[in-house]
């Protein structure tokens, strides 16, 4: 990964960690959300992984049963619990997380995402997203605004298949913060350094331009 | 049912004692195929998986390529119908309702029920004939507690499975796991074995000799 | 409780004992079944009650939140341990039980039977005898041959509210020990001192005089 | 939601709350009314209770006198599909599938549906607003352990009310519950007490110190 890939991922993750209030339990999916968590300091927020840790803290000594849902190494905080999956997706789907942030591969005009499967390829692998779209209280989306192709990730509609017919909440790229409301999105924030005319080029979904500070 | 979030809490031994054997056509159900030659992987290239049933088969890439040949059948379900169908199945229930996969490829041909107003998709539950998991410590009569993450899948597919067999770091006697802490009650468990390959930081292991202070006596 | 009853129920207690084998899982009902355990020696058999604890064993210094189905005080084992009402009856429904013993009020001739409701009373209370006729792999009914007024509990047809539709394998009285065979009573056993003329007076279902031994 | 098998487990203390609150209409999930004049028998004398959802009333016959006055309504389930319909709330599962009561009294008017050919009756899963539940230790994050038989229906309620308050013997310090002994994390309670009505030997005592040694910093 280059370095600017890699300093528009740690952007992107810091504007979603801003995002976090505590007291709140936050779920964080594979990738840019995994980077959230270096730059929440709140105590009161703490970490769920669904393969079964609440209290998910950054690694001080690697432990190979002790991982977050990429198998990442982590670390647990003081006043961890464990549980198993189905315990862990108990939580989920019942409501008892606050916050998911989630990639994608897509995000439609009304706000859903697609994240699981590319048409043509295999359809091998789902993980807990569907649960968590349908579960968590919140969801963010964190993502790059274009795909390496440079094409837009926010479309019209989604060509690869849905991972929920639920709209996410916000969605978060190194361009642009997106809330959505009423299955609308709506504009609320330029990134460092982005300018109006950019998002408009890179965005190939519909939005409002709400009243948004730069 | 084979325990395990990729390699993290899969009975190691066990499926390497299954590699071993003579048998084909078996249905997997587990969340992954291991990876790449490791775990679960070794089944897989041996063509000795005839069906999978899990969530996240991406982890390994051969299961991919092996489903692009026809080898192999898959059935995916999001993770957390996958844990609550292996928990229906242990606890009696037949099938349950989710709003997970509603309106998804998952879910289609399956039946969708409105309740209270939301739309939710019939899942069956799913038992096996056998069970292979790994926990951290069994007692002689056979409760477990379990390690960190290494939890998992592991808890749940004990009670879903007519035989269970565990594999655990260390058997203790009957009463050095607190009333309170064990997590699967033996009632759920028939069989014991201390593991000898395991995970560690620098890879998939093997061991000589198991964690017991009093090893000669359980491992030769 | 006059001494005599007390002396019938020790006798169809100990009889119920001599029928668990281990290595086995009991589930021991109110009444009758309660007194079973102290007459079980085998290591092996391991006592579950519904509300939460595996290893049930006498009481040896009273404890009031360590309770069986009964509220009655009990002892743990060695090797016990507690769970959730959620846990216990998915052990019971999911078929971890290996046998469940349990009073009843009445026996219809395929062996199912009545135990939680009586007609013209308010039905308000069920408890967890569904569960363990669906769930247990073997129930055995253990019961006074005939009700206070001297009719008999083993009944053409149960005139109270059936538990299940469930027959159950085997019913133990004061008299006789029938086992149920494809929805048929067969009398496998005179208790001591019983006559097969007793019996046959005492017993208003139908059942098959099997080869027993008195 | 009131936790407790009677009154083992039984959050008496915050019981004791609610009869001193001039609340009525209360519909209560529970195992039972507690007993005649104890526990949840309070509310039902004061005439607080509308509505119990329950498996087993019998164990304060003055739940049958009201009812047969018409000053309650009840709601009978078999206790494990109580005990699971609270689960499936809490784990937001619509409803399941059990055999449990299939052919009595208690699946009139339910949905039968053969699954695997077995017959199975369709159940709600249940919710509530609140849940006041008993537990052994909570850590200052609201980590619940219990105690033996205690635990009967509070975990599960626990997961399964909007606003969860848990009483408790005492409150420790984070970290001084081990992650792996845990049984109700944190994230499903939302207050604490503790506990000033206990279960004893004598029967249901007030005590005015908690167990703590330093009692007087959390009691006044």
């Amino acid at each position: 990964m280059s370095s600017i890939e890699n300093g528009v991922q740690e952007l992107i993750a810091r504007r979603a960690a801003s995002e976090l209030k505590g007291p709140s339990v936050v779920n964080l999916g594979i990738g840019i959300p995994t980077l959230v968590a270096k730059y929440v300091e709140d105590e009161l927020i703490h970490f769920h992984t669904e393969n079964g840790l609440l209290g998910v803290t950054e690694v001080e000594e690697e432990d190979p049963n002790l991982v977050n849902a990429g198998k990442l190494p982590v670390g647990e905080r003081v006043g961890a619990s464990f549980f198993s999956s189905a315990e862990s997706f108990g939580m989920i789907r019942g409501g008892h997380i606050d916050v998911a942030i989630l990639g994608a591969l897509q995000v439609d005009e009304t706000g859903r995402i697609a994240n699981w499967a590319i048409p043509g390829k295999s359809i091998i692998g789902v993980g807990g997203a569907m649960d968590l779209l349908v579960g968590a209280k919140k969801v963010i989306v964190t993502t790059s605004h274009l795909t390496k192709d440079g094409n837009s990730k926010l479309m019209k509609t989604c060509t690869f298949p849905l991972t929920s017919t639920r709209s996410v909440d916000m969605i978060i790229t190194e361009l642009a913060v997106f809330t959505v409301v009423n299955e609308q999105l709506i504009l609320t924030e330029l990134m460092p350094g982005a300018t109006l005319e950019q998002v408009r080029e890179s965005t190939e979904a519909d939005f409002v331009e709400g009243g948004f500070s730069s | 049912m084979v325990g395990g979030f990729g390699l993290v809490g899969a009975p190691l031994t066990l499926i390497e004692g299954l590699t071993g054997k003579d048998v084909d056509g078996l249905t997997i159900i587990s969340n992954n195929l291991g990876e790449a030659g490791e775990g679960l992987g070794v089944l897989l290239r041996q063509r000795k998986i005839q069906k999978a049933i899990g969530s996240y088969f991406t982890s390994n890439r051969e299961v991919g390529e092996a489903f692009q040949r026809g080898e192999i059948d898959l059935q995916l379900l999001p993770q957390g119908t996958l844990a609550e169908a292996m928990r229906a199945g242990g606890a009696g229930i037949g099938g349950f309702y989710t709003r997970t996969g509603v309106g998804t490829e998952l879910a289609q041909g399956k039946e969708i029920r409105e309740i209270n107003g939301e739309p939710y998709v019939f899942e069956q539950a799913l038992k096996a004939d056998v069970a292979i998991i790994r926990a951290h410590k069994a007692d002689t009569l056979g409760n477990l507690i379990y390690y960190k993450t290494a939890r998992n899948f592991n808890p749940v597919m004990a009670t879903a499975a007519d035989l269970v067999i565990a594999e655990v770091d260390e058997i203790v006697a009957a009463g050095e796991l607190s009333a309170e802490e064990i997590v699967t009650p033996h009632l759920f468990v028939d069989r014991l074995i201390v593991a000898k390959k395991i995970l560690t930081k620098e890879g998939v292991i093997h061991r000589k000799r198991c964690a017991r202070v009093d090893c000669e006596a359980c491992c030769q």
